[in-house]
C-alpha cells in the first residue's frame, strides 16, 4: 500500500478488521509485526522514530476533560513548544469555522457527542504535519455537518496538499473525498484491495446522485461484502 | 503478666473489705503495684518477696505493672485502677497540690538519687560554677527549682545559669557536649552507664546545697484504698520489710532473682545492677526505724521547700501527704 | 450549591461545633459524676478555664513557636514528598532502593532517633523541623508516586503521537490524573505534621505547645496540658480544613470525566 | 513482563539488598572511625550480632507478641477505616460530626491518654490494638472517603437508568473506582500499625519488640534496640510489600481505563 | 411528540440540537424544563420515576472499564436482581448474533469501536423493558455489519412489540426502520417536525434503491436543510 504526497486515501472494511490498528501502527504507536513502514520513500525504522510527525485522530475523541476545548485545541503546539500568541486566534477560528463557537472555554463533557467530534479534528488540524491519519473523524454528524466538514476539509487538502488518510464507514463519505480508497479484508487471509476513484475534483455534494458516483458506491458495496464472505 | 482491668479494679472494690485475718487456706488477696519505671536493682525486695514467698505468707497475691509514664503510677492509683505505686517524695505532695487524692506509705530510697553531673574532666565544681553555663534537664520544673536552690546555696547567681529541656535524652545531651551539666539522671543508673561507656561524670548532690534531703522513691496508695485496704497494705509493708532484709543479707541472691526475673524478656546488665544495688542499699537504710519508716520532719522540710518555689500552692498539709501504717 | 468559600467554612464548621456540644454535655457530666478522675481526664470547662487562664502563654508564646516548626516542617514535608514521588515514579532502581528506607524511616519510634536529632540538629528549630518531616512526608511520596503510577489510558497514547517527551507526558497527564490523589496524601500529612512538632519539642527546647503540654504532665497540670492539646487539634482541623478548601477549588474548576 | 509473584519479589528485594550494601559499609565506617559513639547509633555489625544473641528471645517471645497485636490492629483499623469512610460518605451529617473528631484524634500524643488506656483496657492486649487503631485508622479512612467521593461521571448516569438504587450505585461504580484510592490508604496503614504497636508496648506490658526496644534504650543497650527496631522494620516492610502484592493482583485483572 | 406502542420512530436532526438530551429527558436522567412526559397516557411525574423502565443505550457506549464484555451485559439484570443461571446464556447467544463470539471474557479497552458498540447494544437488549431509546447505536459500524443490525433489530421489535426510539444520522437508516421520523429543529425556535415513512413492511435492505425510499431520503434530506436554514 502506497500512498503518494498530497494525495486523499479512505480505508474502508468490517467492524474490527484492523482499519484503527493499521493507523496506530502508521502513526508509531504499534510495532508492525511484518512489513515495513517507509515515509518519504525511506524506512522510517521503529514506530518511535514516527511520532511526532504524524497528525492523528483517535476513533475516540479522546479530548482531556480537564481541560476546555480550547485548551484542547491548542496542545499539539503547546507539546510541540510552537505555541505563540497566534495559536489560540487560530484555535478560535477553527472552532468557529467547524460551528463550535461559543463553545471554547467548555468543558468536554459539556459538549455533545457529534461536537466532541469536532473538537477532536480540530485539535487534529492544530497539529500540522504533512501527513494526517483520520480515524471515523465524522463518524458522529448529521448529514449537513458532516457535509460542512467535508468541504472545509477538501479546501484544506486542495490548499495545504497535505496528504490525508481516512477511515469510514461511510461509503459515500469515501467516494466523494478519496483518489483512492482501500478496501481491508476482514479475515487474515484475505489481501487488501484498491480502488480508484476517478471523479474530477474539484467535488460537490451534488455529485451524490450522478451515475457515476452511484455506480462507483454500488461497486464498493459489493465489493465489501465479497471481501467479508470470504 | 497482664491482667485485664476488672481484677484491678473489683480488689479494690469495697465489696472486697478486708477480712480480719487471712488464714492460709483462704484465697490470697490480689494487690497490684506499679513501678515507677521499669524492674532494676531498687525493686530487688519487691522480687525477693515474691520470690522467696513473702507476700504469699501474708496471703498477698501481688501483681507487678510498668508505667507508660512515671507520673500514669500516680492517676492511677488514684483512680484505682492499682491498690500501691512507687513515686517520688515531692512528686507526692505536688499531686495532692493538683487534688489528686495519694498518700505516701513507706519511704523506699531515703535519699535523693537525683544529682547534678557533670562532666569529670569539667571545670565545675560545686553549683555555683554553673553560671554562664548550659544545664541539660528533662522538662520537669521540680528539677529547675533544685539547680536554682543549688546554685543560690553555693552563693552562685540562679538567674545565670542557662537551662536546656532535652527531653528523654539526658545521657546523649551531656555524652555529645551539647549541655555543660545534667539535672534528672540517677547515681544508681545513668551516672554508671555514662562510666561504662567511656563519659566519667561527678555528680553533685542537692542534699548538700540547700535542697532537702527528700526520698527519692516512695511507695503510694490512694486515700480511699488506705481507707479500705489498710490491712492488705499492712501485710505488704511485712513482706516488703522482710524482703528487703533479705536482699541486705544475700545482696547477690537477690540480684540474681532479679536477673532471672527479667531475663525471660528483657535482659538487665549483671554489672551495672550489681553497682546500682551497691549504691542504693544505704540510701534505703532506715537505721533503728524499719524499713520505710517515714521521718515526719523530712516531709515537712520538702512541703516548705516546694512552697517556697512555687510548686506547691497553699494550704497542703504535709501530714495529709503520708502516713506509717 | 454555590458558597463563597468562608460562608462554606462557617457552615461547616457551625454543624460540627452544633454536633459537638452533646458529646462535651457527656464528658463535662462524666467528669463532675467522678466516673472519670479529672486529673486523667479533665472536664472541659476547666480545659477551657486553663486555656482562657493561659492564653496570653500559649497563644503568644507557644503557638507561634508550633506554627513555626510546622510551617516549615510542613512545607518540607510536602516539597520532600513530592521529590521523592516523582522520582521514585520516574526510576525503578530509585524505586527499589527508596521505598524500603522509606518504610523503615516510618517503623523506627522517633524517641530511638531522638539522640541521633540532637547530635545533629542540636536543639534548635531544625531538630524538631526533622521530626515533623520524617513523621509526615509518607502519605506525599505514596499519594504522588500512586497517583502518577494511574493507567493514563489512551490519553498517553494521543500524546505521544504528539511528540510529547516524558516530561510533557507527566506534566500534560500524569500530573492533572494525579491531583486527586496527592491530596488525599496532602490531607494526612498537614494532620501528622501537628503530631510530628508536638514529638519534635518533647525531645528537648524551651517553646511551643507540645513543650508546654508535656511540662504541664509532669507537674501534674492535666487541665494545662490538655488546654494545649486542645489548640494542637485546632491547629490539625484548620490545616485539614485548608487544604480541602485547596482541594475543591482545584479540583472543582476542572471538568468532572 | 510476567513474573510469578514469589520470584517478583526477590527480584524487588534483591535490588534493594545491593543498594542497601553501601548505606550499611558507610554506616559501619562511620561507627568504626567513631564519628558516631556506638551507644546512639550502633553499627550495624554490632546490632547483627545483637540480634543473632538474641534470637531466641525475639523471635521467640517478642515478635509473636507484636505480631497478635500488629494483625487484630490491622484488622481493626482496616475494618474501622472503611466503615467510617463509607459513613462518612453516605451521611453528610456523619462526616461533619466525625471528621473533626477523627482528626482530634490524629493531634493528640497518644501518651496523653495512656492512663486513660491503661484505665478502659488495663494491661491487656486490647490496649495496645487500640493505640494500634488510633494510629493507624486515619489513611484507610481518607482513602475510602476520597475515593467514593471521585466523579462517577456518566457511568452513574447509566446505571440510573438500570434502576440502580444508591447501594447499587455504591457497589457496582463506587467500590471499584475507589479502589486505588483505599490501597494507597492501606498501604500506609499497614505500615503506620507497626509503630502503632511499638507504642501501644510503650503503655505497659511485658512482651513485644516494642517493649523490648525501650527496656534496651533505658539501659542503653542500643545495639539491642535496634535489633528490635529492624525487626519491626522488617515486619513493616513485609506487610507493605503484601499489601501492594494485592494491590497489583486485584488492579492489574482490571481492564484499564 | 406522541409514540404509540410498538412504534419505531426516529429522531434526526443536526448536531448538537439536542436529540441526546431529548433521550436523556425521557428516561429520567435529566428533568425537562417545560411541558411534561406521559408513560401510557399517564403523566410520570418526575424522571426519577421512569427511571428503570427504560432502556437507554447513551452515545458513548459507556461500558464499564473493569468488567469483560459478558459482565457488562449481565449488568442490567444485575442491577434489578433478576440475573439467574439462563442469563449469561442468553447474554453469550447475543453477543454471538452480534459477532462478538470469542470476545465474552476481553475487556472493553480491548474491542475495536464498533464492536464497543455493539457490546452496549447487547446490554441495552438485555435491559428488558417496552421502551428503549437508543442514541445512535449504529454509529461505528460498517455498513453490512450494520445491515445485520438493522435485520436483527427489525425481527427482535417484530417479535417482542417493544417501542423504540432512535437517534441516528444516517437517514437511509431512519427511513428503513421507522414508522415515524422527527426532524428536531437545530435552534430553540423551529419547531419539531414529523414524518411518516409510508413503507410496507417487512422491509428489507433492497429497497434503498427504489424510487419511494430514494425520494423519501430525498425529502428528508430537504427538510433537515431547512430546518437548519431558518
Ligand atoms: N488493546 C487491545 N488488546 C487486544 N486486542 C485488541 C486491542 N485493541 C484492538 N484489539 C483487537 O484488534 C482487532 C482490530 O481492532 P481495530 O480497532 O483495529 O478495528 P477497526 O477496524 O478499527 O474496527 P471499528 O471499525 O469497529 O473501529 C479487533 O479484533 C480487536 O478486538
Ligand atoms: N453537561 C452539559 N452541560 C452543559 N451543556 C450541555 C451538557 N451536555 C450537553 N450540553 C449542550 O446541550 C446541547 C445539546 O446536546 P445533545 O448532546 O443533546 O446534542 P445531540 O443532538 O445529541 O448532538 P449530537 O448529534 O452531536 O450527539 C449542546 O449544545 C451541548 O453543548
Ligand atoms: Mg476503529
Ligand atoms: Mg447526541
Amino acid at each position: 500500500m502506497t500512498v503518494r504526497k498530497g494525495e486523499f486515501v479512505s480505508i474502508v472494511g468490517a467492524s474490527g478488521c484492523g482499519k484503527s490498528t493499521l493507523l496506530k501502527v502508521i502513526a508509531g504507536l504499534l510495532e508492525q509485526s511484518a512489513g515495513d513502514i517507509r515515509l518519504r520513500g525511506t524506512d522510517s525504522g521503529s514506530g518511535a522514530n514516527r511520532l511526532g510527525h504524524i497528525a492523528y485522530m483517535p476513533q475516540q475523541d479522546l479530548l482531556l476533560p480537564w481541560r476546555t476545548v480550547l485548551d484542547n485545541c491548542v496542545l499539539p503546539l503547546e507539546i510541540k513548544g510552537r505555541a505563540s500568541s497566534g495559536t489560540k486566534a487560530e484555535a478560535r477560528d477553527m472552532l468557529k469555522r467547524v460551528g463550535l463557537a461559543g463553545y471554547e472555554l467548555a468543558y468536554p463533557h459539556e459538549l455533545s457527542g457529534g461536537m466532541r467530534q469536532r473538537a477532536a479534528f480540530v485539535r487534529t488540524l492544530m497539529n500540522g504535519g504533512e501527513l494526517m491519519l483520520l480515524d471515523e473523524p465524522f463518524g458522529a454528524l448529521d448529514a449537513m455537518t458532516k457535509r460542512d466538514m467535508h468541504r472545509w476539509l477538501l479546501e484544506l487538502w486542495g490548499n495545504l496538499k497535505r496528504t490525508v488518510m481516512f477511515i469510514t464507514h461511510d461509503l459515500e463519505e469515501a467516494v466523494l473525498l478519496s483518489d483512492r480508497i482501500f478496501l481491508m479484508p476482514a479475515g487474515s487471509g484475505g489481501a487488501l484491495q484498491e480502488m480508484n476513484v476517478g471523479l474530477p475534483r474539484p467535488r460537490s455534494m451534488q455529485m451524490n446522485f450522478e451515475p457515476g458516483f452511484v455506480s462507483l458506491r454500488a461497486e464498493l458495496e459489493r465489493r465489501l461484502y465479497e471481501t467479508r464472505a470470504v | 503478666g497482664s491482667s485485664p482491668s476488672g481484677d484491678a479494679a473489683a480488689s479494690s472494690a469495697p465489696s472486697q473489705a478486708p477480712i480480719a485475718s487471712a488464714s492460709p487456706a483462704e484465697p490470697a488477696h490480689k494487690l497490684t503495684l506499679m513501678l515507677d519505671w521499669y524492674p532494676n536493682a531498687v525493686h530487688s525486695f519487691l522480687y525477693a518477696a515474691q520470690e522467696q514467698g513473702y507476700f504469699a505468707k501474708q496471703g498477698l497475691d501481688v501483681e507487678i505493672q510498668m508505667p507508660a509514664d512515671t507520673n500514669d503510677a500516680l492517676k492511677l492509683v488514684a483512680a484505682g485502677k492499682v491498690d500501691l505505686a512507687l513515686s517520688y517524695q515531692p512528686q507526692v505532695l505536688m499531686a495532692r497540690g493538683e487534688k489528686i487524692p495519694v498518700k505516701a506509705l513507706a519511704a523506699i530510697v531515703r535519699h535523693p538519687l537525683t544529682h547534678l553531673m557533670v562532666p569529670a574532666d569539667s571545670s565545675i565544681h560545686s553549683p555555683k560554677d554553673l553560671a554562664g553555663k548550659n544545664i541539660g534537664y528533662s522538662s520537669i520544673p521540680l528539677y529547675e527549682a533544685m539547680v536554682k536552690t543549688m546554685v543560690k546555696a553555693d552563693g552562685g547567681d540562679p538567674d545565670k545559669v542557662n537551662f536546656v529541656d532535652v527531653g528523654y535524652d539526658l545521657i546523649p545531651a551531656i555524652s555529645t557536649g551539647q549541655t555543660d551539666a545534667i539535672m534528672g539522671a540517677f547515681i544508681n543508673h545513668e551516672q554508671l552507664i555514662l562510666q561504662k561507656e567511656g563519659h566519667p561524670v561527678n555528680s553533685i548532690d542537692p542534699a548538700k546545697y540547700g535542697v532537702p534531703d527528700y526520698s527519692e522513691l516512695v511507695l503510694v496508695a490512694s486515700d480511699e484504698g488506705i481507707g479500705t485496704r489498710k490491712d492488705d497494705f499492712g501485710k505488704f509493708l511485712a513482706a516488703m520489710q522482710e524482703g528487703q532484709a533479705y536482699v541486705q543479707e544475700h545482696p547477690d541472691d537477690a540480684l540474681a532473682i532479679l536477673l532471672k526475673h527479667e531475663d525471660a524478656t528483657a535482659p538487665l546488665d549483671k554489672d551495672i545492677e550489681a553497682q546500682s544495688l551497691k549504691v542504693l542499699l544505704p540510701l534505703m537504710d532506715a537505721g533503728d526505724k524499719p524499713f520505710g519508716y517515714q521521718d515526719p520532719a523530712s516531709w515537712d522540710k520538702v512541703q516548705q521547700w516546694l512552697s517556697d518555689n512555687g510548686l506547691l500552692p497553699a494550704g497542703i498539709e504535709a501530714g495529709d501527704a503520708f502516713v506509717n501504717l | 450549591m454555590k458558597r463563597a468559600p468562608f460562608n462554606e467554612l462557617i457552615h461547616r464548621s457551625g454543624a460540627f461545633l452544633l454536633l459537638l456540644l452533646p458529646v462535651l454535655a457527656i464528658w463535662e457530666a462524666a467528669v463532675r459524676l467522678e466516673l472519670v478522675p479529672s486529673f486523667i481526664l479533665p472536664a472541659p470547662s476547666s480545659i477551657w478555664t486553663a486555656l482562657v487562664r493561659n492564653a496570653g502563654l500559649l497563644l503568644g508564646t507557644h503557638l507561634p513557636a508550633t506554627l513555626e516548626e510546622v510551617a516549615i516542617g510542613c512545607m518540607m514535608s510536602v516539597a520532600g514528598g513530592i521529590l521523592l514521588g516523582i522520582g521514585m515514579h520516574l526510576s525503578r532502581t530509585l524505586e527499589k532502593a527508596l521505598y524500603p528506607l522509606i518504610i523503615i524511616s516510618q517503623t523506627i519510634p522517633l524517641i530511638a532517633l531522638s539522640p541521633i536529632f540532637i547530635m545533629w540538629f542540636g536543639y534548635s528549630l531544625w531538630s524538631k523541623v526533622a521530626v515533623v518531616f520524617l513523621t509526615a512526608f509518607f502519605p506525599v511520596v505514596v499519594g504522588v508516586y500512586d497517583g502518577l503510577g494511574k493507567s493514563r489510558g489512551a490519553y498517553q497514547e494521543l500524546l505521544l503521537t504528539m511528540g510529547a517527551s516524558r516530561r510533557q507526558l507527566l506534566l500534560k497527564i500524569g500530573v492533572p490524573l494525579a491531583l486527586p490523589s496527592f491530596f488525599s496524601g496532602l490531607k494526612l500529612t498537614v494532620v501528622y505534621c501537628v503530631i510530628g512538632a508536638t514529638i519534635g519539642e518533647w525531645l528537648g527546647g524551651t517553646r511551643g505547645l507540645g513543650y508546654y503540654s508535656r511540662r504541664m504532665a509532669g507537674s501534674l497540670h492535666s487541665a494545662e496540658m490538655f488546654a494545649a492539646i486542645a489548640l494542637l487539634s485546632a491547629l490539625g482541623i484548620a490545616l485539614f480544613l485548608t487544604v480541602r478548601l485547596l482541594e475543591h477549588q482545584i479540583l472543582k474548576k476542572r471538568g468532572t470525566y
